[in-house]
């Protein structure tokens, strides 16, 4: 085991995968020279030179075009796009390309690319730089979308989705580059759509996902000191969706919240509080609660921005509640 | 290029049975000397990408009549298993990247494929053809630059039949040649009269080789028109019908038998040899198709992901 | 009353309101000379002219975007796209500039606009031309989502998304233009946000929008046959939700299905879910029940195609599952 | 471009004393040239788009500067009420429609604002800024072609500082001049120092004339540099000192004093009080944006949407 910092730890996969395969390479804005905005690539263009690893003009629809194309005639693409909302100049190329490509084909072909990106808050980056957009992702058939919470998963989940040979959709976290964690030494993949258990317990069950599960722990830690002892559950492939695994974990605990920093309407928290509510129906002591960012924008604030997304003590409160819950609140 | 027309026909006929699998279909009558001469400047590991109307490109790339016939009537046979339709009709194993629903939802692609040669050095050269309509869609701008700046082995074809749906191209965009718009990514740009099946092959050709070289794309422009409306049901209300029979009146096909015997590239004989030919093809075509089961609910379901981690598929790709 | 087509019910609406205010104006593809893909905006080329029924170039990202800026600037624009899948071209100008605008720049400015566009299946399109993508906008603060279901309703919403002052993304059904209905002969608005119950009954409560609304009805019809009263309620807003309607209606029956043609994760039927299930958990005789469309693209293929969504048959096979369910099943 | 270049050096050292709201701030120190000449040129009624490294247009167009400041700081005084931050900062009431974070994003929304005023007849121009990098994005080409189609009175100004963050411009696109570029959209292209605030400042006139006489748009390069990094933290380590040095000894302050003394413009007295006012203006709008208070918690939640119907507010949209 090394420690390891988030983005050295993506790094490290996408060393490891170009040296492995000729045809990885990855390509996008600012990338190569610079680094990468959040320094990801910083090397790789000194390892691998300017064909493996290609600044690009800027052109986010084309940049995510180019890799689905270039996934189709042999390569394997990993493409960066700065921050996830600019994934809106690239719905098409993603979502009507890369996704229906191998089911609209008749399975003639398939789109072996990865387009990593980045979201969340944490920098007061304001409205357009800070926007959580899994949900648009995940309502996609035919992508799957992968956001890890800690080193040793941004590796093996990296390495496994250039593997895969599905279009994937990588979301990493701004607020988690820096984050240090145990990464071992020897080689290894990260299964996709299989859940984590971050922490173990009885009482509760806290679900989520990326930045948001140390955002869980972090109240798991002061639930404890209260004696409850929640399992925090680390979902690290949003699609998809491991539903046996928070079933499993919440049919044992019958409480449960979800933890998400997307606004709540229509976020993926809503998708699993569905289908748990179907599943354990009668079986929950609570009904399941959503913990997500209030449904506005982003303000480039930093501290407004906090205002609006999660945090321990919204989880903790959360948790009060579907721990005290009594039923006769709402039977009437 | 008669084989085309003759499809076309075809298709307009089984349409108008009510056989089709999905109410979506354009046909390419009156711009077959586009596809043809650009597919025949093209190599077998070469890579194409199409569009909306893209019958006709398939058949010039050799696609399987029976597999497209198939493919229209939703049939198990088709080129997508019955899944895909007219708009999609795609032989993957032929290098054709697929033909796209969405106006200029390939031209990304299209540089993709000639990224990836660029970098495995597979001497392929991609062409991309797209309609007048994705002109003024940003990821033409996008891809054109890319490609120029990487200079990559990807052959631009504005397929121009003077509309986008009922948009003239006169009020889709300033009139400007194609060289013009070349020039703005520094490349080169040709006009080309796209009923005259030879012009287009000869700048195909060239912009091919240009691309094998190593310098990078090119823009065609190819001026053609489609002597139909732009869908079923389109009866072309916006189109002045003296344009009609002025372009009518340069139909690719006798301009091209015209020349043809002129310059003794066929005789009379080789000439009905080919329309029997092309018939009997289309004929067998149709035949086979509605002898072909229809696509099982099953295939409604399928395909949705590749086999994940399954090398073997991903090497399946359409090879370098 | 007078029975109009869905179409000419929209028809009527942008012609009311571009005579009652000179500032509203329509542009997009083929929308003039060609009188639309789907014949709404025939005919007002004819009637306003060339400066108020604009025919643009193929560019969608620019059409939202000139929408926006002509909204900001004091025109009151109503851009079509012609089909929602497009949408992918457009997503910045939409979320990015209109659902933020008047956030992010301190309420300075509004963005009063509205988006029209068409989805969902019914002709066989195909993967790249059947979406139903309302997830992806009800997901974002700053947005208003309309789909109606019935004409009446499609001219009073579009007259009042006209007036509302934000930007607001209408959805009309590509199944649903040739719909007949009783449209008032009176000027009315239809109120942006209220629920409409589509037919009443105690047994339990079907809620959809849009073509969904009529599938619904269908599978209605047939309870009814059987003696179950199914109430159906059109949301007819999509976001903001009329939740309160929604929850008064099923805290009396009980019992809900959620019907629509989106595919089953991440969509809107989620949200519905999960919030159902919450307010009313110890209330629900049976677990929420979503009919959606499978979580695949779509064939072009007519046959194939209503394989994939919902029909009649399959909300009375949920309706009776949710009759029938026997809570000891799940409880363990 | 005093003032601008004080605001910015001003911003430089509030944000190392850590009291800016946000992360994200761009300067455009060596760039206030472009911002002036183009400002200089408009009207009253005249509409703005700017970019992320938009605090020196918004000066150039009269913005107040302790609202600005008190913007950066996050303060309930601020242009946005604290919320929008460096990237954001806009005064709607000077026809400024807003610094955009998206490259390109408020491209079409010039467009927009360039089609109501064509609409109504309200003789406004809309002056868009954008950089470099903006020139790669579909949105350009899209804007352009729109804006030429419908011949809006809309200038585009590229003020091309030579990188998009480490892109240097030469790898962005092709070696192409502005008015090449522009031929492409049948539009004049002008390519003009943008260190050189009086030729920026014809150049932008010519336009804008041409604009208001309904002429249709045109499209101006501004070729510049920017002093420092893309953003803090950027230590510019992929540019060449050679080239910074260059650059920097034409930097558009002196360069315009030179030529304001040698054509007798203004006597060194003038300059001097110019420099004096900008400095204390600059210090009364951060001593008022120090002692302003912080955005209130709730300023977070509030303008998500517009009074539904509120024609009122509608009403206050920029008016024509
Ligand atoms: C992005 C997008 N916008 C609109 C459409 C609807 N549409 C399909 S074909 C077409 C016209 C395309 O014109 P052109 O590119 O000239 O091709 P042609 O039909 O003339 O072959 C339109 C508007 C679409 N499929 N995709
Ligand atoms: C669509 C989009 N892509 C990427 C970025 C990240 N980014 C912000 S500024 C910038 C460089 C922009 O270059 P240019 O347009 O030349 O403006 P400059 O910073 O030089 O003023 C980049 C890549 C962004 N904000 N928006
Ligand atoms: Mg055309
Ligand atoms: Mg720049």
């Amino acid at each position: 085991m090394t420690t390891l910092m988030f983005r050295d730890a993506l790094r490290q996969a996408l060393r490891e995968e170009m040296q492995r395969d000729p045809r990885v390479f990855v390509l996008g804005e600012d990338i190569g020279r610079y680094g990468g905005a959040y320094a990801v690539t910083k090397g790789l263009l000194e390892e691998f030179g300017p064909r493996r690893v290609i600044d690009t003009p800027m052109s986010e629809g084309t940049i995510v075009g180019a890799a689905v194309g270039a996934a189709m005639v042999g390569g394997r693409p990993v493409a960066e796009i700065m921050y996830v909302d600019f994934m809106a100049y690239a719905m098409d190329q993603l979502v009507n390309q890369a996704a229906k490509i191998h089911y609209m084909f008749g399975g003639q072909i398939n789109v072996p690319m990865v387009l990593r990106t980045q979201q969340g808050t944490g920098r007061g980056a304001g409205a357009q730089h800070s926007q959580s957009l899994e949900a648009w992702f995940t309502h996609v058939p035919g992508l799957k979308v992968i956001a890890p919470a800690i080193p040793a998963d941004a590796k093996g989940l990296l390495k496994s989705a250039i593997r895969d040979g599905n279009p994937i959709v990588f979301l990493e976290h701004k607020g988690l580059y820096a984050l240090k964690g145990e990464v071992p030494d020897e080689e290894y993949l990260t299964p996709i759509g299989v859940a984590r258990v971050a922490r173990a317990g009885d009482d509760l069950t806290l679900i989520s996902y990326s930045r948001g599960v140390h955002v869980a722990l972090e109240a798991a830690d002061e639930l404890a000191r209260a004696g409850i002892q929640a399992e925090v559950l680390d979902l690290r492939t949003l699609k998809p969706l491991d539903i046996d695994a928070l079933i499993a974990s919440v049919r044992r605990t019958r409480r449960v919240v979800i933890v998400h920093e997307a606004t709540l309407t229509g976020g993926l928290g809503a998708e699993i509080a569905a289908r748990l509510s179907e599943a354990l129906f009668g079986r929950l002591l609570a009904p399941v609660q959503r913990v997500a960012a209030f449904d506005v924008p982003l303000p480039a604030n930093s501290r407004l921005e906090k205002l609006i997304v999660p945090d321990a003590a919204r989880v903790v409160q959360a948790a009060r509640a579907v721990l005290n819950f009594s039923p006769q609140e709402t039977i009437s | 290029m008669t084989r085309i027309r003759l499809f076309e026909e075809r298709t307009l006929e089984v349409l108008m049975q009510g056989k089709l699998a999905s109410t979506m279909c354009h046909v390419s009558i009156g711009q077959e000397a586009v596809a043809a001469g650009v597919c025949m400047a093209m190599q077998p590991q070469d890579y194409l990408t199409s569009t909306h109307r893209g019958h006709g490109h398939l058949i010039a790339r050799g696609g399987d009549l029976a597999r497209m016939m198939a493919e229209l009537m939703g049939k198990a046979t088709g080129y997508c298993k019955g899944r895909g339709g007219s708009m999609h009709i795609t032989d993957m194993a032929l290098g054709h990247l697929g033909a796209n629903g969405i106006v200029g939802g390939h031209i990304g692609i299209a540089v993709g494929a000639g990224l990836w040669s660029s970098l495995s050095q597979n001497r392929a050269v991609t062409m991309c053809l797209f309609g007048d309509g994705a002109v003024t869609e940003g990821v033409f701008h996008e891809a054109m630059n890319m490609a120029a700046v990487f200079r990559l082995p990807v052959v631009f074809v504005c397929e121009n039949n003077q509309y986008a749906m009922s948009l003239p191209w006169s009020k889709s965009t300033p009139a400007v040649d194609f060289k013009t718009r070349a020039a703005a990514y520094a490349l080169p740009g040709v006009d080309v009269d796209g009923q005259d099946v030879a012009a287009v092959y000869q700048a195909a050709c060239a912009a091919a080789d240009r691309a094998r070289r190593g310098d990078g794309p090119t823009l065609i422009g190819a001026h053609t028109y489609r002597f139909f409306g732009h869908s079923r049901g389109d009866p072309s209300a916006y189109r002045d019908p003296e344009e009609e029979k002025r372009w009518r009146a340069r139909d690719p096909l006798p301009l091209f038998k015209a020349r043809a015997l002129a310059e003794g590239w066929l005789d009379e004989d080789a000439i009905v040899r080919i329309e029997t030919e092309a018939r009997q093809a289309i004929d067998a075509a149709v035949a086979a198709a509605e002898a072909a089961p229809p696509a099982a609910d099953s295939v409604a379901f399928e395909d949705v992901y590749a086999p994940s981690g399954a090398q073997q598929l991903i090497d399946k790709a359409v090879s370098a």
